[in-house]
């Protein structure tokens, strides 16, 4: 698994320790004590390292190449998952799957942005990066999830939406927006989780929710540092300066009233566990539709929704 | 990723125009066939060059004159500003931005918004101007627009609104975001009244305002020659690494593929939106 | 202008009138009176070729090249005119144009096939057969015209939707069937003109009317003659059968209950005069469109529709 | 147009099997891969090709037998038959083509409707014959059509149907063609009262058929390799005047260019129908 700079003197550590035991089997040698203390002391450098990580930092670990992807969190979290393909009416994209569930009693219309974890799966995936059709086969299964009153949740996790030739051509900013429009007024209830990257109009395609929350290390951001600094600075280096200043983070998120709360992931990051992560999601998501179920009055998803929107912004008046 | 653009682009792209060295200022040099026009044979043509007829910028003002009837404009919401509160900070602070912006424009932010009527119907209107911080949309343009268009809500009359932006206003990170939710959310209730919404793409239109409100009229124009899209071309560019073709995003090429209803003439522009407006407007319209 | 076959004798009686009048300008003969006999024969010979045409030679005339075309119609019958361009995903296709009007009180959204009267035109508008992008944009049109409770007019005259590999691969047949599905909802009243060819399901594709008018050479058939014959008789010169055994005339359509009327064209066809042909069709439109400003509640042009095509069909129980 | 193609077809890749010249016909060779298969096993294995995975056409008794609860299926409206109304003339007349097709078939006409059980769901069915006509759509089909989907718009159960056909029955001329419109209006009935609708795609599904209720699915499966068209390949061949690429509208190419949902082996077929019922049904569900 590829280790990211600051996690290399925990590596380094868990490195010492795996020696230490393979000496301790091998020579008769008694070192539990040793190392114990060592696995005492690189837990605490982990929790450490973790607990100051900077934004640019959980940036990286929102984009690991090994973090859970939708596909695989579907099939951990619920009972049954069903893909469910095509905008019917150009292509079935890849960056953007959706299918019909069931979680206990609950049943579940999901939608979320699919990475890769290789370089074959992520081009075919498009790096999680979706085409007009994708955003339009999100909104198609809205609307049948709507109709059959279905719950929907949805995960988010992309650079952003495909900025190409045949996306412009296709209309990219027309599917975005209608989906930012149609998505207010859906008659069920939306959960969505920042699961890794939320990548700006990509990331809010899918994501006009009644809750939204983010993993511990998701980020959320309307421009990529990277992309914010060769702007801003004229320098792509400085991204960890506009990382920080752009507020993109878990916590940011949260503070400023955006998201609905956090969703704790494995010490080091989603990518060491994919079934707590998802069972953490699932937590969630049970919590919330048990809830969301004793609303009678469908209208009241669109108010809520309406409302929450409504109310972001910050200017003096 | 979509705002990447017109930061870059002002310089080498932009159509300020470039003011010829004579005393007085009153002549110019067109952007795109540099012919020499004297600004106020200019003025009348409603800044339109008679030699090729680009489509120079226009501010909100010059916008209404055109336009709308005479002096019926009535501005809201003119005294909500804008506030730093991020404590942004790049090579200049965001609150030093905004007042210059200020200074510059007279305005408080990127959008005027207000009552008007056109042809003696009662619209209700929406004007970004590009000269403010690029016409980027932080929290008191995605206020205002959502106002306006719940005005439209409320009193039923049509929503007409110019868009000039290079996208969401990045200094007010994941809350510029949430604007283009906040706008669209709005365009939901007024769609559910049957109330009728005009969008008129002038330059340039991207990233996320492109990706909200423009693009969701139930008539969309655009100007001759504006640029209109989701992904900047510097970045698209970019992302293929070959030049992009001619036209490639301007008005001409999305109404060819489908996205805009119209390219309409600047001169042409009162007529053709007061006829779409008697037409689609539920209020009983005498034709 | 093109001369149909069975025109030849009135041509030739009309060219010979023509050098009568010549002759009798240039040789001071005065020649009215075998003129106005001559003209008399003429008109005679017209009515008799006219009210006698095989329905192959009907066809024929429905697909002149100088008949009248939907933007021309647009123009002749409202008041105003502007065409709305575009389906908000792909292209705008030329092959089916779109355009809000007024005509005296009325407001109207007019959508119809769009055929061209040369070569060049006719390459630029595929020859009136759409793409799926040109139902798309149909519907979209029909949807904004049901939004602002304006009556729907449809010209249609288009040999079919195009049978090409890219219209396969965007759906041409889940663009017509949406359409008529979508079509049948209509909460407004939906008036139909087959002004020339109603090819198969790509003329109904925009033809699921409250009413539906067959101009008085035009045509309506589930497949052309020529395509029957070559699948029936393994030969398309065998179409003049084919012709006739569809019943494809303004006739046998209004006899078999799906057209309510036919609209008298000028004697030798429409392509002899466009005005007048505009002028009989916008008779029709005000004389509907009075009476639709009638019904109060919108549900009943749903259910007359409905209930219309719901009894179509012929079997035995 | 549209239904060009499957007459001309029918000799030239119909999968009419090869009845190999054994006693008793025990042997059959696969249309596609020539293996050479014991007729008992490839009825066992719900007419598949256990060597290519070729799907057989099947009758609908045999769609019943396979997908459906045991001995669940009530028949409805069988007693429709077709009239030569417009006594149609070519090669041979309509009527005797009837005779002829009800004799082969042992139906009236060329679908199957009624009602059945899914893993003890109700559900109301549709299934259609290509032996009958080649599946083409006339009045009766378009009646039985109707019928079926206006059961599901009162007993609220799903309404499932396989389609198998060459699309709209000329021989019925312009009615034929109304059946498109007819079928399509009464989905749009069950479509208002939230009632799913799951359309089956079977080999082959083209021209009118598949422009009405085939393609109308809220959710659309189709079996592996089925040819699914507007146009026929012939009339496109004719059009562009060349070969077509291998696959060019069979299933798996409509699912990726977004027209169907899924592509199902036969074998699954019960299994993710009944799953999908039991999520879309708006008749509570235990999972
Ligand atoms: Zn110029
Ligand atoms: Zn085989």
């Amino acid at each position: 698994m590829k280790k990211l700079d600051f996690e290399k003197p925990i590596v380094e550590l868990y490195d010492k320790i795996s020696q230490l035991k393979e000496l301790s089997k091998e020579g008769g040698m008694s070192l539990e004590d040793d190392i114990a203390k060592i696995e005492k002391r690189a837990e605490l450098l982990k929790k450490d390292i973790y607990s100051q990580l900077s934004p640019l930092q959980v940036m990286q670990i929102s984009r690991h190449p090994n973090r859970p992807d939708t596909l695989s969190l579907c099939q951990l979290i619920f009972d049954h998952f069903m893909e469910l393909h095509g905008d019917r009416a150009f292509k079935d994209d890849p960056a953007i799957v959706g299918g019909i569930a069931t979680l206990k009693k609950h049943r579940v219309m999901v939608i979320g942005h699919q990475k890769g974890h290789d370089t074959k799966e992520n081009i075919y995936r498009n790096f999680g990066m979706p085409n007009p059709e994708g955003y339009r086969k999100a909104l198609r299964l809205m609307k049948m999830a709507e109709k059959f009153s279905i719950p929907i949740v949805t995960f988010i996790d992309t650079p952003g939406a495909f900025p190409g030739i045949e996306a412009e051509e296709r209309g990219q900013a027309e599917a975005i927006a209608r989906n930012l429009r149609e998505m207010t007024g859906l008659t069920v209830p939306v959960v969505s989780f920042v699961i890794g990257e939320g990548g700006s109009g990509g990331a809010l395609g899918i994501g006009v929710s009644n809750k939204l929350y983010m993993l511990e290390y998701g980020v959320y951001s309307v421009i990529s540092p990277e992309g914010c600094a060769s702007i801003l600075f004229r320098d792509a280096k400085e991204s960890e300066r506009a990382a920080k200043s752009l507020k993109i983070t878990a916590k940011d998120i949260v503070d400023l009233g955006i998201a609905d709360g956090i969703v704790k992931e494995p010490v080091g990051g989603a990518h060491y566990s994919w079934q707590d992560t998802a069972d953490a999601i699932k937590k969630v998501i049970q919590k919330d539709l048990n809830a969301y179920k004793k609303t009678t009055d469908s209208e009241l998803f669109v108010e809520e929704r309406y409302q929450k929107f409504r109310q972001m912004g910050i200017f003096s008046e | 990723m979509s705002i990447l653009d017109w930061f870059s682009q002002k310089d080498k792209s932009s159509v300020v125009t470039e003011k010829l060295n004579i005393p007085g200022n009153l002549w110019i040099k067109c952007t795109k066939c540099a012919e020499v026009l004297f600004l106020k044979d200019l003025d009348l043509n409603h800044k339109v060059c008679p030699n090729c007829q680009f489509h120079f910028r226009i501010t909100p003002e010059e916008r209404l004159k055109y336009i709308f009837d005479f002096d019926s404009f009535q501005e809201m919401d003119a005294h909500l500003k804008p506030i730093d509160f991020l404590k942004f900070e790049d090579t200049e602070k965001y609150v030093d931005r905004i007042k210059k912006a200020q200074a510059k424009t007279q305005k408080n932010d990127a959008v005027v918004t207000g009552t008007a009527r056109l042809k003696k119907q009662d619209v209700n209107v929406g004007i970004m101007d590009f000269a403010f911080l690029g016409g980027s949309m932080g929290s008191v343009v995605g206020e205002k627009i959502s106002r306006l268009i719940e005005l439209g809500v409320e009193n039923k009359n049509p929503v007409i609104i110019f868009t000039s932006s290079g996208g969401a206003r990045m200094q007010e990170g994941i809350m510029s975001l949430m604007q283009m939710a906040k706008t669209s959310a709005a365009l939901h209730k007024l769609a559910k009244v049957n109330v009728p919404y005009i969008s008129v793409l002038c330059d340039p239109t991207t990233g996320g305002t492109s990706a909200s409100f423009a693009m969701l009229g139930d008539v969309n124009l655009a100007e001759p020659g504006a640029l209109v899209s989701f992904a900047g071309p510097r970045v698209i560019e970019q992302t293929i690494r070959q030049k992009l073709p001619d036209g490639f995003q301007r008005s001409e090429f999305l109404l060819s593929h489908g996205m805009v209803d119209r390219v309409v003439q600047r001169k042409d522009m009162r007529e053709t939106l007061s006829r779409i407006v008697a037409i689609l407007s539920p209020v009983a319209c005498e034709l």
